[in-house]
Parts: C-alpha cells; structure tokens; sequence
C-alpha cells in the first residue's frame, strides 16, 4: 500500500498509528483507560463488520435467489436460524434446541465421518510405509523413529489401563516423544508471534516514513 | 453383463469400506462399555502424575499457609463443543481440589471468566465443602467472576502479587492467558500443575508447570472424579480402539522391513 | 409431551441427521436430503453468528444501565462506534448494493479496524519473550525436551541460524520433518477417537453441553 | 563469592518484564531500517507446494483459494497468500476466491492491491471471480463440494453464476483443480475431510506457523500435496517465484527476534542451574 496524499488517507493512518499505541500502552507500560477504550473500539468495530458481512449481507445473498424462484422452502432455515435467539428468554430457551440440533448433527456427522480417513487410517497407512527401494540410512532410521514413536505416543493416551511393565517404559518414551512434538510446535509459535509484531514494528517505522510503505 | 450385476452389488463407496468398519467398532465398543458402566462396573483411570499431586500442592499451601488459586482459562464457553468439555472436565477437578483445601483448611481463589460456568462452579464448591462436613466455610466470595480478557488476566496477575498463592492450578480450556499466567505464577514461585486440550496452548502449559495433564488426560482426569459412566465408558472403548491400532502398526510396522504391502492394501479397502 | 418436545425430539434430529451424513458418505447413491440440509445448517449458522454479537451488546448496554464503575463509559462508546459503523455499512449496501461502498464503513474497515485486528493479535509476542526470560526453565525432563527442541525450531526458522553455525538447520529441520512428525500424529488419531466418543454421546443424546442444558435452564 | 553470584541471577530474574517488551519493541525495528538478510534455503514442504502447482495447473483450470485468514494475520499469512497467487496467474489458471472469515472483503482487496500487476493481465469473470463470505463450518464446506450454487448462487457484486463465463460448467469440488487454503484456525481440516478424501481434490496449506506443525503429518501422509509454513514459507515462495518482497523484508525481524528469544531461554535456563546448584 502506498502512502497515502488524500486527507481522509493520512488521517486514518495516523488514528491507526495512535490506536497501536494506545494498545500497546497496556505491556508497555500498565493497564489504563486509554486501552480500555482502544479496546472497545475495536470490539464495536468487529461487532458491526461481522454482523454486516455475516447475518445481514450474505443471508439476503444465499436466500433471496432461491425464495425469487420461487423455492418458498428457503424460508424455514430463515426462520430456524432466528429460533436460536431464543437462547436468550430462559422461557422458550428450549425453542433454540432445533436449530442446534440441526447444526450439531450435521457437524458432528460430517467431522466423524470425516475423521476416519485423513486422521486414522491415513496416518497409520504413512508410518508403516517403508522407505523406497535403494534408501540410505537416514531413511531408514526416521521410519523406525516415526513408526516406534507413533505407537508410543498414542500407547500413552491409553487411559484405562495402568502402565507397568515395559508398557511403561513405552509411555514414557511416548511422553518424551510427544514433547519434542510440542516443542517444534513451540518453536513455530515464536516464528508465528514474532512475525505478527514485526508486522507492528515495520508499521510504525512506516507511518513516520522511517521504513518504505 | 456379470460385471454389471457385480457393480450393482457393491453398495459401498470404493476406498471408505476400512473407514466403515473402523466406526461401526468403535461404535460397539463405546456401547458396551457405557452399558457396563452403567451396570456398575468399575473402570479405573490410571495414575496421573499431575492428579496425584494435587494433595501435595494443597499440602504445600497449609505448610505455607497460603491460598491456592484455581481458574479454567477464558477459551471456553459451556456450549462451545470443542472448549465446553475441558472446562466441564475442568470443574469436575475443581470439585477434587476443594475437597482437599476443605478438609487441609486452605483458602481457596477460583478465577472465572466464563459467565455460563458460573452456576456450576458454585454448586460443585458448595457440594464439596458439605461433603466435608463444613459448609460454613464456602462463601460464593471465593469466585472470582471477571469477564474479558485483559481484565481478567490483570486481576490474577494483581492477586499473585498481593496474595502470593503457594500452588497454581491452571486447568481448561485456554488461550495465550496461559503464557502470562504460567510466568506470573513461575515468578513468584509458585507450585503450578497445569491442564489443556488446546494444542496451541501445551507448549507453555509444559514450560511454566510442573505437571501438565495434556489432551485426553484431561477428560480422563475429569471423568475419574465425576465417575460418569458415559465418559468413561467411551474412554475405554477409545482405548480398545487404541491397542487395536497399535497392534496394527506394530504388524505394518515389521511387514515394511519385508516390503509387504498386505496390511496397507486392507487399510485402504 | 411438551417434555419430549423439548428433549427426545431434539436429540432424535440430532441422531437422524448424523447419520443421515454417514450413509451419504459411505453407500453409493445420490442423497439430495443430505445437501438440501448442509445448505441449511450453512444459512442457520450465518444467522446465528449475530446471537455472540447481540449477547455483548446487550452485556454491554447492562453495563450502562447500572453505571458499572469505571466500565459504563467505554461501554456507551462501545456502541456509539458500532451504530456508527452498522449504519454506514447498511448505507452502503442498501445504496449500491456493497457495504465497503460507503466511504465512511470503508475507511473505518480499512484504518482503524485492520491496525487494531493486527495489533492485539501481535500482542501475545511480547509475553512469550518475557516468559522465555522468566519462566521457560528445564525444571524437568519434559520441559527440557521441550526447550531443546524449540530452541533449535527457533533457529531454524529464522535464518541467521544457519550463519551461527551450519548445523543447526540440519537438527532443526530434522525436528520440523520427522522429529515433531510421531507427537503431533499422535493427537490426530487421539482427537479423532475423542471426536468419535463425543459423537456417539450426542448422537445418543448423553452429551448436552450444545445444548445450553449444562448452564441451567 | 557465590552467594554474590546468587543474588546476581536472583536480581536478573527481577528485571520488571517491560524492560523485555521494549527491547523486543525496538530490536523488531532495527531490521526495517537496515537491512539484515541471510540466504534462505528452501524447506521441502513449500517446494512441494510450489511444485505441484507448476506441475499440476494447466492453463484454462480452475482452482480455489481459499481465505480463512483475517485482516489481523495478514503480516503472517498474505506474503504467501500473494506469491501463490501469482504462480496460479503465471500458470495460466481461472481463480476462484472466496473466504470463511467476516473480514474476508479486505482480504481480497488487499490481494488484489498487491499482485496489481499481475492481476491487470486478466479479466474479472473470465479468469478470476470473487464469490465473498461464507460461514466458517464444515456443513458449508462439504456443501460447496456437492455444489457451489447452493451456497452462492451469484458473485459478491450480485451478477448470478451463470453469466460469470468461467463459472458456467464449474460446480462441484470435481470441477476444481485444486484448493489453497490460507488459515489462521482449522478450515483447512474441512477441506481435508470434505474435499480431499471424498473427491480426492489436491489441498494445500498456507497457514500460520503453528499450522506448520499440526498439519505435518497431513502432509507427510500425502493428505496435503504442498504447505507454506508462516511468513518463512512466504519468503521461501518468494524465493521460488524470483520476486522477494514483504516476507523476505521481514526474516530480518524474524532474525533479531528469534536471536533474542534464544538468548532469553538460555539466559533462564543458566540462572536456573546455577540458583538450583547453589541451594543444594
């Protein structure tokens, strides 16, 4: 994005600029109104995107082409999507079930349904893949570490049994196994923290035509 | 036009067929471990470290003679299917850890950010006390309700500082509150047992406690003090479902140093 | 009857459209219901995302009543910048048929909404390094595994790691390709067990949490 | 002697934590002002990514991508974003947009500000169409897969599907080439489950860093054809497409901040050891 030459361009850099402060105000030095109120700017803002984008603009898209064709069926989602403000009257709360029934059972239908191939047989069918013909090493030796530390891991959520014997030694492997897990895991969520501020960091160089926009 | 009548035959989509076989299993074996359950019989959930150390860290704050602080972090709303279950999981550990500071006298702080969970959170504190035979002792005072964020995470920072708790437990549904609540409990030295099933939040669970309760040990841990047989019915049927997979592999695993593509070509049926 | 209105007839939907999905997905056939149903979970859910919005509002609006201390001013704000926002988006979508047409909604979107969106996203970057300082300590064998193999993520990642010394991108992404490969497996099969178990409760009508029958009625 | 040295690590681990803040602050700024830049090498699962595309995508196909990704990830997630769209421009495919986050109309604004030049080569509603919102769940997903129309039976703009030329014999997930998926959160699991394994539609990742772990063994078992790591995957991309840009500014960040950390942890970790050693 270019610097901006219009007036309304500068100034709403600069109230971006200003309301970055303000939120950083809050680690940077301590909790105070002036936070608070960047804060509830924002909430307000998003508040009324996410009602324009999401409930108003895009039912009217998906339902009113249909309902002009005369598909007069269209209406009862429409209607069963205002049923769940009923969460809100302790009264007729229970009117609000229907509609959840309907998106929790085609969620939980299609999560299960779809579970079962990319997260069980998938990835049993990876570990037990032996490398490909001529592999050196290496290769080898990552497949006996994944497919060994795979069972481990997954013996140490067996919850229902007490882990003794060598099966303890397994879980504590797979303990072990799943740390170095979550510590790669950590380690991409500095990467992905560190790049969301630096995006900050530049933006405030930028505004004050330090760095390039 | 025998090939015709045996693609008729097939009513199966090609490819799904292990898929199937996979959740009509798993769906007899939660069945009849419910059902068991139900019927009286007992399934034990293993030790868990951090479960075990949790009268040692109440222990910890008579020694001391200060306070404990319990909260379920502010990721989830009861409704919520994936953050609901932990923080459900979340108060029925709550219950035990009550129990203990009833019975041991230590003070009790539970920081709660989630309006729904509010009612729940009462009943099990009160339940608890009676079953200690001191009912005087609870006062609705001891929850904290804050809700959002940052005032939230102001108020336990500000408690540690001035109340010092000996022994943290950080057990829920959590988002990055679990970084600066881990660090502000770590600095003031207290003994801190944590639990999460949010991935994205296990990492600084394991590097700010000294006990973590990660993923399903959560519900585990929640269901053997809730002793519901639906919960860990379905526990022992996943498990069953656990030690099947791990025989396969175990079998996939030798046959690949054979280059036998047997057991794979089943598992793609 | 009004009882089983409010609780055997909801689960039974509940019941019938999960496995509605399941026979879509694994029997050969066309199943026209099925989609006519994801279609309309899809508009129900659009709609619904406005109860999380009405419930703050109406949180915050409490808030002013009462005059909660040191809160009712940020919450009066709070809605003066959503009414202004809401009615310069409807403006622009009623006038020519998209919101970000309005000049007004467009900039508000485009200034202030995108700096702070960023802005308290980026926040938690400075906790993790205060907590790296203070906190990440090897206290015990997990935690070290942990930092050991964080460290070296880290190093890899950025690439002056490769400049300190050249081996540590070879440890480093041997960690990212195989070295993370067995744990985070293993709670993809674990997760998709405790989906199954979830389901079949609900499907069954034992797991109510969704409900809004946990948080009393 | 040592008891000095105790009091010397206790006083360090007193340091009030906004001393740290600013330091990360102010170092994060330096690279923007001078430039810090290594050689970045190129990790397997993007070249995978930008293989497949180039292998894959014929002039004339339609592929989706796929914004799930808010305007406050956009430092993350939009370096990648771009390049990938550009490759799909240079390969010649018609470019279907469409996104599960509220916000999602910027998004697409921004993408269009940032590839301009490339994007001026084409023609809206002949190569590239913008179909707007759609509820972030797996219902909508799976939908989409048996047919678009019935989660948008016109544009953004209102001109129904049918008058859009590229869009006339496209409707169902087997119609698609392939999906990239920008994420912060998990719609690139319902593009797993209900696009991938029933239609068996190439997916790829383009996702926040953590994203990068959890989605790994999808990619390692093949689930994922390709995966573009954080904004180190945008700066790979960037790499791969001879055109270095946002990202590529930004490892200069990545390096001090990440340095930092490092020195962080093991500064702990020494007064750790050594306060622990001395009490024993």
């Amino acid at each position: 994005m270019p610097y901006p030459t219009d007036p309304a361009g500068i100034a709403g850099l600069w109230i971006s600029w200003l309301l970055m402060l303000m939120i950083y105000s809050y680690p940077l030095y301590k909790e105070n109104p002036v936070y608070r109120f960047a804060e509830h700017t924002y909430i307000g803002l998003m508040l009324a995107i996410m009602l324009i984008t999401t409930t108003i603009t895009t039912t009217i898209r998906m339902v009113g082409p249909p309902l002009m064709q005369g598909k007069v069926w269209y209406v009862i989602p429409v209607i069963l999507g205002f049923m769940m403000f009923f969460l809100l009257t302790p009264r007729y709360r229970w009117l609000s079930r229907y509609p959840i029934a309907i998106l929790v059972g085609a969620g939980f239908g299609l999560g299960m349904r779809g579970v079962l191939i990319p997260n069980i047989t998938k990835q049993v069918i990876s570990t037990i893949t032996p490398p490909a013909v001529g592999a050196g090493a290496v290769d080898w030796w990552n497949y006996i570490y994944i497919a060994i530390g795979t069972i481990c891991a997954v013996m140490y959520f067996v919850l229902t049994w007490e882990h003794r014997g060598a099966m303890g030694y397994a879980t504590r492997l797979g303990r072990w196994i799943i740390m170095i897990g979550l510590g790669a895991y950590f380690g991409n969520t500095v990467l992905f923290r560190m790049a969301m501020l630096s995006g900050r960091a530049q933006f405030f160089l930028q505004v004050l035509r330090i760095a390039p926009m | 036009m025998v090939k015709k009548e045996e693609e008729n035959m097939a009513i199966i989509v090609e490819g799904r067929g292990m898929a199937l076989v996979i959740l009509l299993l798993s769906y007899i074996l939660f069945y009849v471990f419910m059902y068991l359950g139900r019927k009286g019989r007992e399934i034990p959930v293993r030790t868990l470290p951090p479960m075990a150390a949790i009268p040692e860290g109440i222990g910890r704050a008579a020694e001391m003679g200060r306070p404990v602080m319990f909260t379920p972090g502010i990721a989830g709303d009861l409704n919520d299917p994936t953050q609901g279950p932990q923080v459900l999981a979340a108060i029925s550990i709550l219950g035990y850890i009550a129990r203990e500071c009833a019975k041991t006298g230590v003070k009790l702080d539970v920081f709660m950010p989630i309006p729904t969970a509010l009612p729940l959170t009462e009943e099990t504190l009160r339940t608890a006390y009676m079953a200690e035979g001191k009912p005087e002792e609870f006062s609705p005072d001891m929850i904290h309700f804050i809700a959002g964020q940052s005032p939230y995470l102001t108020a336990v920072l500000g408690y540690f500082q001035r109340e010092r708790p000996a022994t943290n437990f950080l057990i829920g549904g959590f988002y990055y509150e679990s970084v600066v609540m881990g660090e502000g409990g770590n600095t003031i030295g207290a003994f801190q047992i944590g639990g999460t099933a949010n991935t994205h939040q296990m990492p600084f669970l394991v590097a700010t406690c000294d006990y973590v309760l990660l993923a399903e040990e959560l519900y585990a841990a929640g269901a053997s003090i809730s002793k519901d047989p639906d919960i860990l019915g379905c526990l022992r049927g996943e498990d069953v479902m656990k030690l099947i997979l791990i025989a396969l592999m175990i079998i996939g695993f030798l046959l690949g140093f054979a280059r036998s593509p047997a057991l794979i070509n089943v598992l793609r049926w | 009857m009004a009882e089983v209105l409010r609780r055997e007839v909801v689960y039974l939907i509940t019941a019938i459209i999960t496995i509605l999905m399941f026979i879509e997905f694994f029997f050969i056939g066309t199943w026209n219901v099925a989609e006519e149903l994801r279609t309309w979970a899809t508009i129900i859910a659009n709609i619904s995302i406005a109860l999380g919005a009405v419930r703050l509002l109406s949180e915050h609006a409490k808030n002013i009543q009462r005059r909660r201390a040191g809160v009712w001013p940020f919450s009066i704000w709070l809605w003066i910048i959503f009414l202004v926002t809401l009615l310069s988006g409807l403006a622009g979508y009623v006038i020519k048929q998209d919101a970000m047409t309005n000049p007004l909604y467009n900039w508000l979107f485009t200034w202030p909404y995108t700096s702070l969106g960023q802005t308290l996203y980026a926040i938690t970057g400075f906790y993790i390094f205060s907590a790296a300082y203070r906190a990440f300590r090897a206290r015990n064998i997990d935690a070290a595994l942990l930092l050991i193999a964080g460290c070296f993520v880290i190093l890899t990642n950025a690439p002056i790691g490769g400049v300190i010394w050249s081996g540590i991108p070879v440890i480093g992404r041997w960690f990212l390709d195989y070295g993370q490969v067995p744990g985070m497996r293993c709670f993809l099969i674990v997760a998709a067990f405790g989906m199954l178990a979830y389901g079949f409760r609900a499907l069954l009508g034992r797991e109510r949490g969704f409900y809004g029958e946990v948080a009393g009625e | 002697m040592s008891e000095e040295e105790l009091t010397f690590w206790e006083k360090l681990a007193r340091i009030d934590r906004r001393v740290f803040y600013w330091i990360l602050f102010i170092g994060l700024m330096i690279p923007f002002i001078r430039p810090i830049m290594f050689p970045i090498s190129i990790s397997p699962s993007t070249r995978d990514l930008y293989e497949g595309i180039k292998e894959m995508v014929e002039p004339g196909d339609v592929v989706v991508m796929n914004i799930a990704f808010g305007v406050s990830a956009w430092p993350e997630c939009m370096p990648a974003f771009v390049s990938c769209a550009k490759l799909f421009i240079r390969e010649g495919a018609k470019i279907i947009i469409w996104g599960s986050y509220y916000d999602v109309d910027l998004t697409y604004e921004e993408l269009l500000r940032r590839a301009k030049e490339d994007f001026a080569k084409l023609k809206y509603g002949e190569d590239y169409v913008y179909l707007g919102y759609y509820p972030n769940m797996e219902a909508s997903v799976a939908q989409l897969g048996s047919s678009i129309r019935s989660i948008f039976s016109t544009d953004k703009y209102g001109t129904p599907l049918d008058e859009l030329p590229m869009m006339k014999n496209v409707d169902k997930a087997t119609d698609i080439k392939l999906v990239v998926s920008g994420d912060t959160g998990d719609c690139c699991d319902y593009y797993i489950r209900q696009w991938r394994i029933p239609y068996g539609v190439p997916v790829a990742e383009i996702g926040i860093a953590m994203l990068g772990s959890s989605y790994m063994p999808f990619y390692k078992s093949g689930v994922l054809f390709g995966m573009s790591v954080g904004v180190r995957g945008g700066a790979e991309l960037e790499k791969l497409i001879g055109e270095p840009g946002e990202a590529t500014i930004r490892m200069g960040a990545i390096n001090i901040s990440h340095i930092l950390v490092i020195i962080a942890v093991v500064l702990a970790n020494i007064g750790y050891f050594a306060s622990r050693g001395k009490r024993r």
